[in-house]
């Protein structure tokens, strides 16, 4: 066990390091110069030459990541180039607005999508069904910037209740809840639904039913608490996802969050920031599934702990 | 978004090959659903293929008197900011939009199967680096990499086809890898290893004949996927290049004009859902059909 | 006439399917006196289970009752309202299923199934509920119940599963218990010990069994009267003891003579020849005649009616001129 | 099966945890994004409530130290905060702030007299001596700031030895008294006090700059301007508050929150809605809003010119008529019309028409294909030409593809990426991009910045334009020494004729409409040249609370 551990950290670790080293050679490859930028249309060689060697830019490149690795050490993420802050607070204060956002939006999505599923799949069959699955297919396959934005103008400007951008208050939430929960609520209903009727064809349930029990109880109690794990399969893969890919929703919506942040330091080649954000994301997914999976070996000691 | 459940497990062919995909078919057929997806599938393919001879207007040409022209019997989709007729920008989008779901997934297939069949073939080291490899890619968001590969490459069609296949192979990777785990141990592997099979004959003649639904599956499902990201990736200016007609780029340059040309948005808009609608459908019937555990 | 606990009167189930109507119970009719056990025994398909599962409403999707009556204490159990059928399920009437490995769920302790169906229909506290409980796992024969009061199904045996689902279904004293093929998925030895308690807890707890199987030493070993199904419809009615003496049905005789021990040694086991018809493509005269040794031209192209007197009802022309003025309704007296 | 159930059930625990973690972590600062003042006002009685201006722009992502930043987002803030020693008002005139009067200049133009205003002070509450001037212009040349615009200042005598490290003081400031000051020029440069009305000469106190050390323009801000800076996360708003000691006068707002919009449509989604009084409103959304929305909108006139700019290093565009002939197939009055929405006026020559030195006389550009097909053929080029590898940013795109469409019919293919700014800047200031389109605005009326910066052959390069004229870099540096505004001015229309009507050295499109949008109960708004001001803005309470449904 203590071994596994061991060998799960360290793995994580090493993702971790490759991920900032494919980053950091990947955004100095990509042509583009922040300093360029950062100099404004005015801009000249030589002063460009001169910012590059301000910013420390103009060593080799080993020698540049190994600075970055040895602050990353002492827990120093660098400086923005352009904003002049330090990138750890810049990351801390848009993770906050992403993690509400998806934290939120994922909570509806799961109570919505699972709620759909049981309903089309106690009513397998009926035009209830066939709509709201229907439904379902046209949500996975909207694309959510669209969505985003047919929702500002339709929803947010028509009924001039919900802020158009931005998250002050509670209702500000809605409208890029819906946006980016569509999607996800939309695949956990189908899955749900699935998983509900292979549940619901079962004897246990027809044992249940035979009880006197109300169908509430069935379905709940003994239907939904089966078909529950291939959903919450479906809903645990899509986390990682959803914490780090609102960009385009953050977008539309103007909200400060990672994604933002990220689009916005990859388009000024803000390198401290986009290597800061890809850390700070890959450490929070390679976590959350680290966590994962030493807990399902703890709780389930039959897993094979070499394997995946 | 990772909804694929196509993990089917490795196939046994006990009637044959032939008989199997028979069967298949047969079962697709009876699914009317997956039948409608396929025929608009194929309806698709023949716009992007003869746009050149069905597209009403050349989709480049501008006529600034005709700008922001609401449907009408000349234009059945009116016009774009330029005055481009949009029926035939959103026809040349389909094309677009077609082949980088099949391109990138055909990239993908081939590097996910052989990163797959590597890891649990060979397994020890190999698999050690493919797994690693597979979960480093699997822990960062999708569009985040693809976003930073189009600033690498450049915008371009081509390019478009190599990041997304790039980075979608991780999926496919792993379910190969357990379909091979699983196939390793059947008997005529064994078999054949024993006889001093060379190993590339047997990965291309016993291992990728039972891989091939999960291939189908993963390829069907994923060129939504793909298509999807195309589109992100156009709104956010790195897909195609200009004037090249996406409809994720005509999505982004009708949004300056969605309040008074509605029309303008809604056309891309509708293209998108009605192919990876088609797309996703067919996918669910392909599973369906091919998945042997469902057959009855 | 009181005495009847339970009565269906020409009851029909209809599958409704993509393919067309399917009536897989046609007509059947019988009834239960209290402390009665009353056998269906037929081929698989028959319609056993279908017209099991009917009387408590529980026709699986794409079926329902599509005619007569089911009347149980006076009510009509076909059209009472779902809330009230409810009181009943598990109540007044219980049911034991074929499959004890899938019949319970997996995710849910044993004792809690029992005490969920206790408390489905009384108050109880939750103490007493499990007090109850308990008791009717050592009831039913569980050694270590506290253990197993505790523990899924996941563990267990199928002859301890089905333990559990006959305690779950006497924990209400219900006045009819409804076993279909209880004892179909088990191994020999635990049958046996399966059908003991199941006659045992009969007499001690008083209820009334519909006892449905396809095997005819079951059927010998629990039940007092015989209903035989074929394709669907009821084929004979008799005494348990009249159908090993002298069936009168081919059918019945078929299934008779197919009882192993029963054929003379040195022979191979006789067969009924042919399959059981299927549903969508049912001959137009009688329904067996296409496997009877003895039918005839009229066979093939009427349908037999129910003929017979008193306790004895067959569905097969030879016996027609013994017709009685009674009804199939009369087959329980 | 089961197995792989699991692990979705205690994924799903997984993130609960690490959401609850990162959740406790950064509890703080809950930054609201929307005015919390904006709600107050509704609550209160109109006349009571204070005069709050939401103003909506993109969000500069850059310090608020106009040395190191050098964009108008940045400057519309850091303007309100802190002054320099003139400044150019609504109609681009320039006016002394901390002056007393207009600097007095020796006979040869080198040396400038200064006196300050006396009992001005800064919002930490010391006085404006000479030496925060002093300490200002050596900040701004010191290597370590990285001052990103001292190009408009090192002509300073000394400025040049402080940027390359050899002296730590700046030798062409001399110090009278308190009040008192000279400035030394190398040279003679006729645009210096222009220079000194910019934001890039802010004056900042010596004492709060020092300690604010690497925080300065990030957190704090500290000036002689209306307004104070309040908070400024960089990220959703900043807030400027009154100076309720403003030398200047009386100050008509209480409090302005810049409201940061990366997008312009969700800005003007956000004004509809009516989540900010104003903001910009581009050319692009004109059609837009120019219905319904008519009253609200303003329009004004930058000093600035669209132009294709070409490199003379090109192929076929070093071939003057190639270049005429591309000039000749735009037709510059329907692409204002219509790609513009009529926002701009179709160009007669390079320099923008407000700036002394353009010609008025001159007509628009002449639009004929069959001309621009024989120049072509005469070039060479019967059979047209393909030139590839421009780039061109987002803003442009609408443009350029118009253009692209006009030269296709003369036989000219054009082929160009749309790329990000930093890919577009680090190209083009690496001088080998064929073609883009660009709007080059000059920072006052005066020619010396459109024409010296973009066209003189030193700097034509790192704007890959690359184009070398000594007759038109005599005429511009002769122009420079000139103090006789009507010579200087004819001096500049001789050069602009050759840049721009002989060699063809920039293709010309329309000089820039901009236009903002204010609601009704915003008073007295105007913009001179792109950076914003909010000296006299006022908001009529009355009307703001008759607004309010």
């Amino acid at each position: 066990m203590k071994k596994y551990l061991i060998k799960r950290v360290l793995l994580a670790i090493g993702i971790i390091f490759a991920l900032s080293c494919v980053t950091f050679v990947i955004l100095n490859v990509i042509p583009g110069d922040p300093v360029a930028l950062m100099l404004g249309d005015n801009a000249d060689a030589a002063t460009v030459k001169a910012v590059r060697a301000n910013l420390g830019m103009d060593k080799p490149l080993p020698q540049q990541y190994l600075s970055w690795v040895l602050n990353l050490l002492t827990g120093d993420l660098g400086i923005s180039f352009f904003q002049k802050k330090p990138v750890l607070t810049l990351l801390t204060t848009a993770f906050q607005y992403t993690v509400r956002l998806a934290t939120i939006s994922y909570l509806v999505a799961v109570v919505l999508g699972i709620g759909i599923g049981i309903f089309a799949a106690v009513n397998r069959g009926k035009i209830a069904d066939h709509a709201l699955m229907a439904l379902a297919i046209t949500g996975i396959s909207a694309p959510s910037f669209w969505v985003a934005i047919l929702l500002q103008i339709y929803v947010g400007l028509q009924f001039k209740v919900f802020p158009v951008s931005g998250l002050a208050g509670p209702i500000s939430y809605i409208l890029p809840c819906i946006a980016l929960g569509t999607r996800y609520a939309a695949g956990i209903a189908r899955i749900t639904r699935t998983s509900m009727l292979e549940i619901l064809n079962q004897d246990f349930i027809r044992t249940a039913e035979a009880k006197g029990l109300s169908p509430l109880r069935t379905v709940f109690i003994h239907a939904l608490r089966n078909a529950m794990l291939p959903i919450l399969t479906v809903i645990g893969t899509n986390i990682g996802e959803l914490l780090t890919g609102s960009m385009l929703t953050e977008t539309v919506f103007n909200i400060p969050g990672i994604g933002k942040l990220l689009i916005d330091s990859i388009t000024k080649r803000d390198l401290p920031i986009v290597q800061g954000c890809v850390i700070y994301i890959a450490v929070v997914c390679v976590t959350i599934y680290l966590v994962v999976d030493i807990l399902y070996a703890v709780i389930d000691p039959h897993i094979r702990l070499e394997g995946n | 978004m990772k909804f694929k459940r196509a993990q089917i497990g490795a196939v046994t062919f006990e009637g044959g090959y032939h008989n199997y995909y028979q069967e298949s078919w047969r079962l697709l057929k009876k699914n009317r659903i997956a039948m409608f997806s396929l025929f608009v599938i194929l309806a698709l393919f023949i716009f992007a293929c003869f746009a050149l001879w069905i597209a009403p207007y050349d989709p480049n040409k501008q006529v600034l008197a005709n700008r922001l022209m609401p449907p009408g019997p000349k234009h059945w989709f009116g016009c774009d900011e330029f005055g481009r007729d949009i029926l035939s920008r959103c026809i040349y989008g389909c094309r677009v939009s077609l082949s980088v779901g099949l391109f990138s997934q055909f990239i993908a297939c081939l590097i996910g199967y052989f990163m797959g069949v590597a890891a649990g073939y060979f397994g020890k080291k190999t698999d050690a680096v493919v797994s690693f490899l597979i979960q480093m890619f699997s822990s960062i968001p999708f569009l985040l990499l693809a976003m930073a590969l189009m600033f690498a490459l450049g915008s371009g069609l081509i390019n478009l086809y190599i990041s997304l296949g790039l980075l979608s192979w991780a999926g496919t990777a792993r379910l190969i890898r357990g379909n091979v785990l699983q196939l390793r141990e059947r008997e005529y592997i064994q078999a054949c290893r024993v006889d001093g099979g060379s190993d590339m004959r047997i990965i291309l003649r016993h291992l990728l004949p039972n891989c091939i639904p999960t291939l189908i599956i993963t390829v069907t499902l994923g060129i939504p996927e793909a298509i999807l990201a195309e589109a992100s990736l156009s709104f956010l200016g790195l897909g195609v290049q200009s004037p090249t007609a996406s409809w994720g780029s005509m999505i982004a340059g009708s949004e300056a004009f969605i309040r008074t040309s509605a029309f303008y948005s809604l056309f891309p808009g509708l293209c998108i859902i009605v192919t990876v609608m088609a797309f996703n459908m067919l996918g669910d019937g392909l599973r369906d059909a091919l998945d042997p555990k469902l057959r009855r | 006439m009181d005495e009847y606990l339970l009565e269906a009167k020409d009851l029909s189930v209809t599958l409704y399917t993509e393919r067309g109507e399917l009536r897989v119970v046609d007509g059947v009719s019988f009834r239960l006196k209290k402390r009665e056990t009353l056998g269906i025994v037929g081929e698989s398909g028959c319609g056993k289970s279908m017209t099991a599962n009917s009387i408590l409403r529980m026709v699986p999707a794409p079926g329902k009752i599509s005619g007569g009556q089911i009347i149980f204490k006076g009510r009509d159990l076909s059209t009472l309202p779902e809330r009230k059928l409810r009181s009943i399920r598990g109540k007044e009437i219980a049911m034991v299923f074929q499959e004890p490995m899938t019949s319970l769920n997996p995710l849910m302790t044993c004792g809690r199934q029992i005490t969920e169906a206790l408390r489905a229909h009384e108050k109880t506290d939750a103490k007493q509920a499990k007090r109850h409980a308990l008791e009717l796992i050592r009831l039913v024969g569980i050694p270590m119940a506290e253990r197993i009061y505790e523990s899924t199904p996941s563990g267990l045996s199928g002859g301890m599963r089905q333990r559990i689902v006959i305690a779950m279904a006497l924990c209400n004293n219900p006045d009819v218990l409804i076993c279909d093929e209880p004892t179909t998925a088990l191994d020999v030895t635990v049958q046996a010990q399966i059908l003991r308690l199941i006659d045992e807890l009969k007499s001690s707890f008083g209820s009334a069994v519909l006892f449905i199987t396809h095997d005819m030493g079951v059927i010998q070993q629990m039940t007092d009267r015989v209903m035989v199904m074929y394709s669907g419809q009821a084929v004979e009615y008799l005494q348990t003891e009249e159908l090993f003496r002298k069936p009168l049905h081919p059918y019945t005789q078929g299934l008779i003579a197919c009882i192993p021990g029963k054929a003379a040694v040195g022979h191979d086991l006789p067969v009924i020849k042919g399959t059981v018809p299927t549903l969508y493509a049912l001959p137009k005269g009688c329904l067996f005649a296409p496997r009877c040794p003895y039918a005839t031209k009229r066979c093939r192209c009427e349908r037999p009616g129910l003929y017979g007197a008193g306790r004895h009802l067959v569905r097969c022309f030879q016996y027609e001129h013994k017709e009685a003025s009674n009804s199939a309704a009369d087959s329980g007296s | 099966m089961k197995k792989v159930l699991h692990h979705g059930l205690l994924r799903v625990c997984g993130f609960t945890l690490a959401v609850l973690t990162l959740l406790s972590g950064c509890s703080t600062g809950h930054a609201a994004v929307s005015s919390k003042a904006g709600s107050a006002i509704a609550s209160q009685a109109a006349s009571a409530a204070p005069k709050v201006l939401r103003f909506g722009q993109a969000n500069s992502g850059e310090p608020l130290d106009m040395q190191v930043s050098t964009g108008s987002l940045s400057a519309s803030i850091a303007d309100e905060v802190t002054e320099s020693l003139l400044r150019f008002d609504d109609k681009n005139k320039e006016q002394p702030v901390l002056l007393e009067e207009f600097p007095t200049v020796s006979a040869d133009g080198t040396v400038y007299s200064f006196t300050l205003k006396k009992g001005i002070h800064f919002t930490d509450g010391s006085e404006l001596h000479s030496s925060d001037v002093k300490f200002t212009f050596e900040r701004m040349f010191t290597p370590a700031t990285g001052a990103k615009s001292y190009a408009y200042f090192n002509m300073i005598v000394g400025a040049k030895a402080m940027l390359k490290g050899t002296a730590s003081e700046l030798s062409g400031f001399q110090t009278v008294d308190d009040y008192h000051f000279k400035i030394t020029l190398e040279y003679p440069y006729a645009p210096f006090v222009e220079n000194l009305g910019t934001s890039y000469a802010d004056i900042f106190p010596k004492n709060a700059c020092k300690t604010a050390g690497s925080n300065w323009g990030v957190n704090v801000l500290v000036g002689t301007g209306p307004y104070i800076l309040k908070s400024n996360d960089q990220n959703t708003q900043a807030v400027l508050v009154k100076n309720k000691n403003y030398h200047g006068g009386k100050v008509n707002l209480d409090e302005i929150d810049i409201i940061f919009y990366s997008d312009s449509k969700t800005k003007l989604l956000a004004y509809e809605n009516g989540d900010i009084d104003l903001c910009d409103l581009p050319a692009d959304l004109l059609s837009q809003y120019s219905g319904s929305y008519a009253k609200q909108i303003t329009t004004y006139h930058p000093l600035g010119t669209s132009f294709l700019s070409i490199n003379l290093k090109n192929e076929y565009l070093k071939n003057e008529k190639v270049r005429e002939a591309i000039s000749l197939a735009i037709n510059r009055a329907d692409l204002v019309k219509y790609v513009l929405n009529g926002a701009g006026i179709p160009a007669t020559s390079y320099l923008n028409n407000s700036i002394p030195g353009h010609d008025s006389s001159l007509g628009i550009y002449e639009y004929n294909p069959a001309k621009a097909k024989t120049l072509l053929s005469e070039a060479g080029y019967a059979g047209g030409v393909t030139i590839d590898g421009g780039e061109v940013r987002q803003s442009e795109k609408a443009l350029v593809e118009a253009i692209q469409s006009y030269l296709a019919e003369v036989g000219i293919k054009l082929k160009f990426k749309v790329v990000d700014a930093s890919t577009w800047s680090a190209d083009r200031v690496g001088g080998k991009l064929p073609f883009t389109a660009i709007t080059w605005n000059a920072l006052y009326p005066d020619a010396d910045f459109q024409a010296y910066n973009y066209f003189y052959s030193t700097n034509s390069v790192s704007k890959s334009v690359n184009y070398s004229n000594s007759k038109f870099d005599g005429l511009l540096d002769q122009a420079r020494k000139e103090s006789v505004a009507d010579k200087r001015a004819a001096l500049y229309r001789q050069a602009d004729y050759i840049l721009s009507r002989q060699d063809y050295a920039c293709i010309p499109l329309y000089y820039p409409q901009s236009q903002f949008i204010a609601k009704p109960y915003v008073k007295k708004m105007a913009v001179g040249n792109l950076i914003y001001h909010f000296w006299n803005v006022d908001i009529d309470p009355v009307d703001k609370a008759s607004e309010k449904p």
